[in-house]
């Protein structure tokens, strides 16, 4: 076990902020959006009261923030936890370019999205 | 003086044992006789049955099952049984313990599937039984119940698990003060009795001898923690293979039969490193 | 060669390791152990250790409690240099890194304890052997020059000339017998609780060391006084610490009365009083009890008589703060809260005070050998130790046996003479041959089950002529008996069966030279009680016992006078000021 | 010493006991927490570019994936949540806070949080 450099610290800041996000944002959003809305419970809003929400510049970058870290979060666990189920950890370096990859490409495509 | 009337000569605190504790009524010797006792030494010849590793190397290719009866006593441990088993019905079955007493930690096995010390797991735990007795999971197996430990001291060992000083010591006539409150700092990692259940119970361990594992990064941050120690554990714990292999999968804490919380000692490494990290100069 | 090779990996193994270490990092020092150092038996030490440190006490006064507590066997001048030394000793392992209890304000806290007289014991909670132990094994981490035989188990101490040489031992894993040749031998093996079947003491606890010395031709010393504690759990024997009755535990009988008020150890008071009731010596306390049995106030219970201890009154939070383990133990072991629960507990075998005779300096009448901890007699527990006085010892003599077999290791140089071959390879064939296994005979567990029984019949809490002179001939027997007793484990690796078989033979080498001195000594004295010779005789008996193994393998017993420097035997008083 | 038996990997581990179940369980809710991510970018690229999201939400298959999203997003944040207390020991007057009391006020942040969301996406100005 020698001495060397490691993202992780980083890496886990990163799925921490996002696990924290994920907790604190997407059941509320999921079950607004994704449930009781499809399921006619409640009304849709109005594009127009869903486009001024979305306007704000802070508002914007702040999904853009919330997007990035919640892609993170996933990425980190399913890089683990894929490596510990099917004990393919020495293809770390792979596993971990697709999963980062992954979030960074979602990241990008929010902020196209959003700007 | 054995009659009771010399009881009511003495002052209060006998008193209070014994025959005047009137606050409870009819006083102690009611108290005494509820006191429990063990129940009675069964006298049945109930007996049941322990399935145990067997693995003599030059014999058998992989570790095989036997089973032996064994008294069936409310009152004994596994290892209990297990001494009988050698002292009574075969010698040549070979295990580790010493202590009996939960603190030398050297009685650790797999029973019935979970990590546990065998000199503080009692049949009355299992009903009918079978019990089903296997060496720790996660290490080489040498010899029926016995593992492999030297990886595990060596673990240890690689964290520095002594106090780190600089400059002058005090003389031998002086101690460091270290208030309750910073004793209660590091206390609970110091009360590990290197049992390795937590190794055992970790499948992160399991899949990856390198991981440096849950008691030695609790002992690395007994060390951190405790208000004496000037060293600098950064480099040793701040690795893929050391705090940032761990999961969280939080299975060490629940078994670690000391409460030390392995898991815990972890996290709050992650949290320190992680600041360690971006912010470089917060040292400790 | 090794320089200084150290038998045991418990408190004293490792104190005399780091010693060595620190004299000179030259000299190359090895520890063997039988078991994983930090499973050594020092771990389950509960209590405290006493070291002066307190205002208002002495080192006089701790010489005084120990002296008297040893009811005037204690050679003085050993006793004076082991409490000076022990608080330094004691400070020395607080900057390790031991984590003893503090005061508010951030010094050492020290608590009461049995036939002291003054709060000087220093704690860890409850644990402090534990602690003790933990910090030592992990400072000698640091030495990167001590080198462990870890599941090593020596069997024979290699002699020539009147001069060590080194060991026999075998690697309990792969079965390898090797011959370690060492310029130095220290004898650090602990106690020997397991020649009795109801006792506090680990597995372990055979009596290696003594045994080991005692066939090399070295003398066992004051080997009769066995100290029984008063409070064991019965059926496993697990210890309830000392500190449970400091910190105001009351010993109660069947009546809930508590009834050591009635044996001249002073009058009941509600707080704890030093040196008084529940705070008597050990071997007084255990006295008591047997005397509580014939008078038919104790309980009755599938494990034999039982008093209680009482603790409830201590209440939920000074029992987790001081004494947690306690509370551990008797809920796993015993299925009971001590805060709400009464204990049940009677008299178990727990320390010997004697052991292998030596200086002040460790050194025994071999040349190059040491011996320290438990296993050794310097003597300063005489003939009842107080609790507390052994974790201090074991320091302070293991760091003298360890400085002073550097010293002797730097000025004998010499090259191993060919007898150490000769022995090391008789002793080889000897151990192949027990592996090659035997069907006959009886079980070890069946010899060690009667062998114990004999020695609690004859050698207990009290003990008659007729009784020992029995002991003595049945042992005798038994001795014959282990050794074609069975062997069924043939296998190399791991062979257990084949260490209980030398664990057999160490314990009875033990047993007899405990009944052969108690046999000798016509006197009663602490733990040595004659019913058949009631008194203590100071004309004749103010002496230690010194046993040889005669060229038969008999005991044979002598007297060596006790070394009084500043305190003339005088009366045990306790309870009364 | 070669003689030691080393065991073959066991590829089932996390069924042999119920909290290594429950622990890849709650490992694999970060599968959703990405999905959520992934449907939730669809909608708000409805709303802004002129689609319906109510016409992506509204598919069956749709509504079916996000209801078991919700359950492993809730999940995750019951366990997330209670967890954080472990990684962080705030010690008032050298006492450390209790562990149900950082928890407790992790879940009342979550609901207020949840509430306010509601609040704003609902209100019809
Ligand atoms: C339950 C209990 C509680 C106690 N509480 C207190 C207390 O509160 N205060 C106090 O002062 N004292 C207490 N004592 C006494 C004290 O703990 C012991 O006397 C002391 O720890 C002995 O230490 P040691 O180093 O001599 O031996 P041990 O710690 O017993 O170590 C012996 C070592 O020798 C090794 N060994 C033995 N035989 C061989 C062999 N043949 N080959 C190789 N290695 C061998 C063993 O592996 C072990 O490492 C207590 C004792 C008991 C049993
Ligand atoms: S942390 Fe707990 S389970 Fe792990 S070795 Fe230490 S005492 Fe045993
Ligand atoms: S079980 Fe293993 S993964 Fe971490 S929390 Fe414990 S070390
Ligand atoms: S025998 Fe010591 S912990 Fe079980």
């Amino acid at each position: 076990m020698s001495r060397r450099r490691t993202a992780e610290p980083y890496l886990w800041l990163l799925f921490s902020g996002g696990g924290v996000v994920a907790a604190l944002l997407l059941p509320v959003l999921v079950l607004l959006f994704g449930v009781l809305m499809p399921l006619g419970v409640l009304d849709w809003p109005s594009t127009t009261h869903l486009t001024a929400l979305l306007d704000p510049l802070p508002v914007r970058l702040a999904l853009v923030a919330v997007i990035v870290l919640c892609l993170f979060h996933a990425a980190h666990r399913i890089r683990h936890t894929s490596e510990e189920l099917l004990g393919v950890a020495r293809f770390d370096l792979f596993i971990a370019l697709l999963c980062y990859g992954g979030a960074i490409a979602g990241g990008t495509l929010a902020v196209l999205l959003l700007f | 003086m054995t009659e009771p009337d010399a009881v009511s000569g003495v002052d209060g605190a006998a008193k209070q044992a014994g025959r005047g504790a009137n606050e409870e009524g009819e006083g102690t010797i009611r108290r005494v006789t509820e006191a429990k006792h063990h129940e009675v030494r069964q006298t049945t010849t109930r007996t049941i049955t322990l399935e145990v590793t067997r693995y003599r190397p030059g014999q058998d290719s992989a570790p095989v099952l036997e089973s032996f009866d064994v008294p069936l006593m409310d009152d004994w441990a596994v290892l209990d049984g297990l001494n009988y088993i050698k002292d009574q019905l075969d010698g040549t079955l070979s295990f580790r313990w010493s202590c009996r007493m939960g603190i030398c930690g050297s009685c650790g096995m797999n029973v019935n599937g979970e990590p546990r010390l065998t000199c503080g797991t009692f049949f009355t735990e299992f009903g009918d039984g079978p019990i089903r007795i296997e060496p720790l999971k996660g290490f080489p197996i040498i010899r029926d119940l016995v593992v492999e430990v030297d990886d595990f001291l060596d673990k240890l060992r690689h964290v520095k698990p002594w106090l780190i000083r600089e400059g002058e010591e005090l003389p031998l006539t002086t101690e460091h003060a270290q208030t309750p409150a910073q004793l209660e700092a590091y206390k609970q990692y110091s009360m590990c009795i290197n049992c390795m259940l937590c190794y055992s119970a970790c499948p992160v361990y399991v899949l990856d001898p390198d991981f440096l594992g849950p008691a030695a990064i609790a002992l690395a941050q007994r060390y951190e923690l405790d208000s004496r120690d000037m060293g600098d554990r950064f480099d040793m714990l701040n690795l893929d293979e050391a705090v940032w292999g761990c999961t969280f999968v939080g299975e060490c804490t629940k078994v670690c039969p000391k409460h030390v919380d392995p898991a815990e000692a972890i996290q709050r490494y992650k949290v320190t490193a992680a600041m360690r990290s971006i912010l470089p100069w917060s040292r400790r | 060669m090794i320089d200084v090779l150290i038998v045991g990996g418990g408190g004293a193994g490792l104190r005399a390791a780091i010693a060595v270490a620190e004299a000179d990092p030259e000299l190359s020092v090895a520890v063997v152990s039988k078991v994983y150092p930090m499973r050594s038996h020092t771990v389950s030490a509960e209590g405290g250790a006493a070291g002066v440190i307190a205002a208002g006490d002495s080192l006089d006064e701790h010489c005084y409690d120990t002296v008297s507590g040893g009811d005037w066997l204690c050679d003085q001048d050993a006793v004076e240099a082991f409490v000076a030394e022990a608080p330094r000793e004691l400070i020395q392992l607080e900057h390790w890194g031991c984590p003893w209890s503090r005061e508010a304000d951030g010094r050492v806290a020290v608590r009461p304890f049995g036939g002291m007289k003054r709060e000087r014991t220093w704690y860890a909670a409850d644990k402090t052997g534990f602690h003790l132990l933990h910090t030592l094994f992990q400072t000698t981490m640091k030495y990167g020059e001590i080198r462990r035989y870890d599941e090593w188990y020596v069997t024979k101490l290699i002699v020539d000339d009147g001069r060590v040489h080194g060991v026999v031992a075998v690697e309990i894993r792969t079965g390898h017998i090797e011959t370690i040749a060492a310029r130095t031998v220290i004898l650090a093996t602990g106690g020997c609780g397991r020649v009795f079947p109801f006792t506090t003491n680990a597995a372990i606890k055979t009596g290696d060391g003594m045994a080991l010395a005692y066939r090399a031709g070295a003398p066992l010393k004051d080997m009769e006084f066995i100290q029984y504690h008063p409070t064991g759990l019965p059926f496993t024997g697990i210890l309830i610490t000392e500190a449970a009755r400091a910190e105001g535990g009351w010993l109660i009988n069947k009546d809930g009365y508590r009834y050591l008020q009635d044996y001249d150890l002073g009058k009941p008071t509600e707080k704890p009083k030093l040196r008084s009731m529940e705070l008597g010596p050990r071997d007084r306390l255990s006295q008591a009890f047997v005397h509580e049995q014939r008078r038919g106030r104790t309980v009755e219970t599938p494990y034999g008589p039982v008093v209680y201890l009482d603790l409830r009154h201590l209440g939920e939070r000074k029992i987790d703060a001081r004494i947690p383990f306690v509370r551990e133990l008797c809920r796993s072991y015993q299925n009971l809260d001590p805060a709400t629960d009464l204990i049940p507990v009677r008299p178990v075998v727990h320390y010997v005070m004697g052991g292998v005779h030596t200086d002040l300096d460790g050194a025994t009448p071999i040349a190059g050998l040491y011996a320290a901890g438990e296993t050794a007699c310097v003597s300063i527990n005489g003939a009842n130790r107080l609790g507390s006085n052994s974790l201090p010892e074991i320091l302070v003599f293991g760091r003298r046996a360890g400085t002073a077999a550097a010293a002797f290791a730097q000025a004998h140089r010499q090259a191993e003479p060919p007898a150490v071959h000769a022995q090391g390879e008789d002793e080889r064939r000897r151990l192949e041959r027990a592996r090659e296994g035997n069907h006959g005979g009886d079980r070890i567990a069946d010899l060690r089950e009667r062998m114990q029984h004999t020695l609690e019949g004859a050698a207990g809490i009290y003990r008659t002529g007729a009784e020992l002179a029995k002991a003595v001939d049945t042992l005798a027997e038994l001795r014959e008996r282990a050794d074609g007793a069975r062997m069924d484990d043939t296998s190399a690796t791991f062979n257990t069966e084949l260490i209980n078989l030398q664990e057999l033979h160490t314990m009875l080498d033990v047993a007899q030279t405990i009944a052969a001195c108690a046999l000798n000594r016509r006197e009663s004295r602490g733990a040595h009680q004659r019913t058949d010779y009631e008194a203590r005789d100071d004309r004749e008996f103010l002496a230690h016992s010194l046993v040889y193994r005669a060229p038969d393998g008999a005991p044979s017993v002598g007297l060596l006078p006790v070394t009084i420097t500043r305190w003339p035997p005088g009366e045990r008083v306790y309870g009364r000021d | 010493m070669t003689t030691a038996y080393r065991p073959p990997r066991d590829h089932a581990w996390f069924l042999r006991n119920r909290n290594y179940t429950v622990f890849v369980a709650r490992e694999l809710t970060s599968v959703f927490v990405a999905w959520a991510i992934v449907f939730l970018m669809i909608v708000i690229d409805a709303v802004l570019n002129g689609g319906d999201p109510a016409a992506f939400a509204g598919q069956p298959w749709v509504i079916a994936l996000n209801v078991v999203a919700l359950a492993a997003t809730t999940f995750h944040a019951v366990t997330f949540l209670n967890l954080a207390p472990t990684a962080t020991v705030i010690r008032l007057d050298g006492y450390r806070l209790p562990a149900w009391m950082i928890q407790g006020g992790n879940h009342s942040a979550w609901l207020l949080i949840s509430a306010v969301i509601a609040y704003f996406v609902l209100r019809t100005p």
